[in-house]
């Protein structure tokens, strides 16, 4: 369960990367967080991990109110996520195995346990022929892979992954995604982060536009797996948001609309996902 | 954490020394040298220590009684002077020997002197006093000037005061110099560990992202730390073995070197090994591990 | 100009990253390069920088052969491209606009040059927000942009990008590429690797697909800009070269595609091509 | 390289050594520490040789004449010697003064004898010789003895063999503990500086790889190692020039210790600070500047 509650970030270099954000994720959620560059997207997930503390506001994460952690008890929460960072964070001086195997080390697994289950986990993201190779031998669509599996490997409550199929080729982001929802449906919450519209108009699900540092979109489209939503419906329901939020905050598009689709658009856009709905 | 994750650990530990050779390097050259200065200053202290010791013990009380005590007195009065607390040895000095001590000492100008004197008769009976502690040598010579038929004790207060200033000396120097290299290493090994963490902290970084305990990310950096210590104590340990015996050997073979230090002054090595081969290793293994696990600490704070 | 004749790569590890690869680009040409993740498209990419050297074959770019350039000559070569990374590769000791001015000062660019050209490049790729930001102070997508910008400073002959977008939302990526469109049309040629279709879709030209460490597929496809490919028959089309490759490879192929559909994806592709032609 | 352009990359140099404050620190204490090193232990040789020195010029050459020589013989012989190529001074020492310093030569126990002789004419005529290179003495001391009416010429040869001994060992000694300093000092130097670069080598990397070439890159390592290196060495200065005149003050106060080492023969600060000081700033601006451009040779490579 993840929980922000009138969150705010501001960078010391006095950037406002998000501006009084609420948010409810609950148990077993699937959710696609999308926005355009530098929107404060990879900040919310930043937040989630502790990584940075919210400059206002209430974090809960998986039970903890993230402000309120103590230092000793930072492991132990982190434990009960799975993380995929948008800049991979391998660790470059171990393998593939090695990296992987560590998040199990590091939880005490028993041996015989690592063993079986991180080739099991690497091959799930395609791998198996790389488990020796260090990062600097793989290629990013790999390391992204190498950082997909270990976010898996300790079965966490939660995933949070921060554009996981950026530097992976389309029919592999499918895959992926599709290993996701497989997880997702034994319980595991997913947050995902993703610049992909096909991919979020492939599998639906719950979708929240970040723009600006504030929520702008926040709403659940059934999956439409074999038949997307049109490209064109989800893109300019987007840009409504965006164009909403723009109008609101009194500052120019960051993409220009056609004002006359709007109207249009939002029918769709509501049409297609009540139709899915059930 | 169990044993096997301890041996885990223990393996990493290890195996980092391997991975991050040049920074082990690094810490290593570092921590020999700075073991190596520490030591070498200290080992040096020693000796020169032991050395105006043992030029003090040479330094001697010429004792003369007044001239035609009787035997049996000479005999009383050697006893008496041998039950005093700081006497070490007290050796006879005949009448004879004085005369020839005495022609020794006066240089071929005064040559001409002993041919006007017939006989060494004259010259007093004597006492070659030597003394435990040098620093007291003035008060027991004073002790020994108040026993009655003693016509003059006399050591070389010069000698004395000026030994024990040279100590003092010494001691100051040697000390202040040996603080100096020891807050020098200080700085360098804190320095070097701390490169050399910061060259990884991107690794410690993801290790706590991903759950990592502070604990289970030092204790490799523990280990590590403390192999490469002991490493360099070893080294260190030989490399003060082998410039010791080298000095050792130029100084012993210099006869006339040895007469004036103090034959027997500078302490073989084979006496002190024991202590200071401990003395680098422990030094070693305790300097470079917490050197190491104490640079860890910035960075774990994510 | 870039020529690659009989090229291959294997790396120390022993994986053969390309095979025997011929491939000519013209002066002026735009190209896209795709293929699946750990194909040899970086690979070929680093090769063209020298940062790489060939095992075999013969690499010449910009009229430079690169397999007897001498040491001295190298950054002279290097002046002659504009260079996009696939891990972005900024100075983090550096301020955006220091990282992209240092591409001038290399070449000894008067100050007052360097004072207009990089707040302009800076601003084409809607970052002058950042101009004194530090890389680490960046979103993933705002990084990706300063070494777009970088790679444009100096005015290079050819500007190789790898992944210029995988970063960067739909809508700015289009706008980045409509970017590089333009300053095409000037005469600079462009090499391009990117996984998102919707883009090869949209703008055509040159594409060569890349897998396996072989050129699999290599067509100029004309933009067909506002009326788009239909994405099936652009996925079909590479799925069926994929599969001719891996057929002709005896491996089994990355992504299943139905049989059936196959001649008739390739007329679709066929008619398309010679559509929008002329 | 037009002048803007060394310029900025001069300017880049000195902005790095704030960018990488940890390293240029790191290097900063390294240089420091072996200037202070290698320099501290030279200023100490340079003492010691000219403490040694300074004991050899104490040592006099004792010449007498046969007794009851003329008086204008005593002159003429007087003018022989001092025309000799090594001898500094001659002083006449009367047959009064010999008597006198024989006198004080001669130890309590010999004073009986002194009751047995009336007067001092039977005491020869001498001279107090001192030379100018003490290691010749025994050459002017033949020299001297082969003078007519010469009866004795004594110098104390073993004191000129000890001091000749000593000094050997000293140079040894101090040689070899520079040269081990010094070696030391290149390896803490070398790993510091390739630390700190291959903290910066995708920075390096990078520059190449957008067509920056080697001594565009190198040019302000060049500057930071500099800079870096010519703080090291006026610290090292400053540092040695604080250390040494509180050494010279102990060993000024204590007169006695001046007596034995022989007064003026610690060399006063002043006369040796420009020297000091240059070899201080040249060695770290010499040594700072080619260890950092060294270190980046091997990230040059791509
Ligand atoms: N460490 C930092 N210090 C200062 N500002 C920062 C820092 N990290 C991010 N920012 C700024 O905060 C804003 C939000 O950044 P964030 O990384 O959350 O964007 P994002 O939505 O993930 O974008 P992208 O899709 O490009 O990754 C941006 O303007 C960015 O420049
Ligand atoms: N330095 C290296 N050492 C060994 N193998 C490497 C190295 N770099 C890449 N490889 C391997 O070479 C193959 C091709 O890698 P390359 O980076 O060219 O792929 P790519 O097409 O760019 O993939 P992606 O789309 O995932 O970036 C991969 O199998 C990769 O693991
Ligand atoms: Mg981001
Ligand atoms: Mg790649």
């Amino acid at each position: 369960m993840v929980e922000l509650q009138n969150v705010s970030v501001t960078y010391s270099s006095g950037v406002d990367a998000l501006n009084n954000v609420s948010l409810k994720i609950n148990d077993g959620d699937f959710a696609f967080v999308v926005g355009s560059s530098g929107a404060g997207k990879s900040t919310m997930i930043k937040l989630l991990l502790k990584e940075i503390d919210a400059t206002s506001g209430v974090v809960t994460v998986n039970g903890y109110n993230l402000n309120k952690l103590k230092k000793r008890k930072i492991p132990e929460f982190r434990r009960t996520l799975g993380f995929v960072f948008q800049d991979f964070r391998l660790i470059p001086s171990m393998t593939v195995y090695e990296n992987i195997a560590f998040v199990l080390r590091v939880i005490d697994a028993p041996i015989k346990y690592i063993r079986k289950r991180v080739p099991y986990v690497i091959s799930l993201v395609g791998l198996h022929a790389k488990t020796n190779s260090y990062p600097d031998e793989l290629s990013g669509g790999e390391k992204q892979r190498v950082a997909i599996a270990r976010a898996l490997v300790n079965d966490p409550q939660l995933i949070i992954a921060d554009e996981p199929t950026g530097n992976i080729d389309p029919e592999l982001s499918y895959e992926i995604v599709e290993l996701l929802k497989g997880i997702n449906d034994q319980g595991t919450t997913i947050l995902m982060v993703t610049h992909e519209h096909d991919l979020v108009r492939h599998f639906g699900g719950r979708i929240i536009n970040i723009t600006d540092g504030e929520i702008v979109f926040d709403e659940v489209i059934t999956g439409t797996n074999d038949e997307p939503l049109p490209e064109e419906e989800l893109a300019a329901a987007m840009a409504v948001a965006e164009q909403t939020h723009a109008a609101e905050t009194h500052e120019e598009p960051v993409t220009s609309t056609e004002d006359a689709l709007i109207d249009e658009v939002i029918a769709a856009l509501t049409n297609a996902n009540q139709g899915g709905a059930e | 954490m169990k044993l096997s994750g301890f041996k885990y650990l223990a393996n990493q530990g290890v195996e980092n020394i391997w991975k991050n050779k040049m920074m082990a390097f690094a810490t290593f050259c570092v921590l020999l040298i700075s073991l190596l200065l520490v030591g070498c200053a200290a080992l040096f202290y020693i000796n020169m220590n032991s050395m105006i010791l043992g030029l003090g013990n040479q330094n001697e009380i010429a004792v003369y009684l007044t001239p035609d005590s009787a035997e049996e007195r000479v005999q009383e009065i050697q006893q008496e002077i041998q039950s005093m607390e700081n006497v070490d040895t007290v050796d006879y000095i005949s009448k004879e020997e004085a005369y020839k001590r005495m022609q020794d000492q006066i240089t071929s100008k005064g040559k001409p002197i002993f041919d006007r004197i017939d006989d060494y008769q004259f010259m007093p009976d004597g006492f070659s006093v030597t003394v435990k502690d040098n620093d007291k040598i003035e008060q027991t010579t004073a002790l020994i000037s108040q026993i009655s038929e003693i016509q003059s004790a006399n050591s070389s207060p010069q000698v004395a005061e000026f030994l024990r200033e040279l100590r003092r000396v010494v001691t100051l120097i040697a000390g202040a110099i040996i603080i100096a290299l020891a807050a020098v290493s200080m700085i360098m090994i804190s320095n070097t560990t701390k490169a050399s963490v910061f060259a990884r902290r991107e690794e410690i970084q993801i290790m706590k992202y991903v759950g990592a305990t502070n604990s289970f990310i030092r204790t490799p950096f523990f280990v590590e730390g403390m192999v490469t210590g002991f490493f360099a104590g070893a080294g260190a340990f030989f490399i003060t073995w082998a410039v010791y015996r080298a000095v050792y050997r130029i100084l012993t073979e210099q006869a006339m070197l040895m007469n004036a230090f103090g034959i027997g002054s500078i302490i073989p090595f084979g006496r002190i090994r024991l202590y200071v081969g401990l003395a680098y290793l422990l030094a070693g293994c305790i300097i470079g591990a917490l050197g190491s696990v104490i640079s860890t600490r910035k960075h774990l704070d994510v």
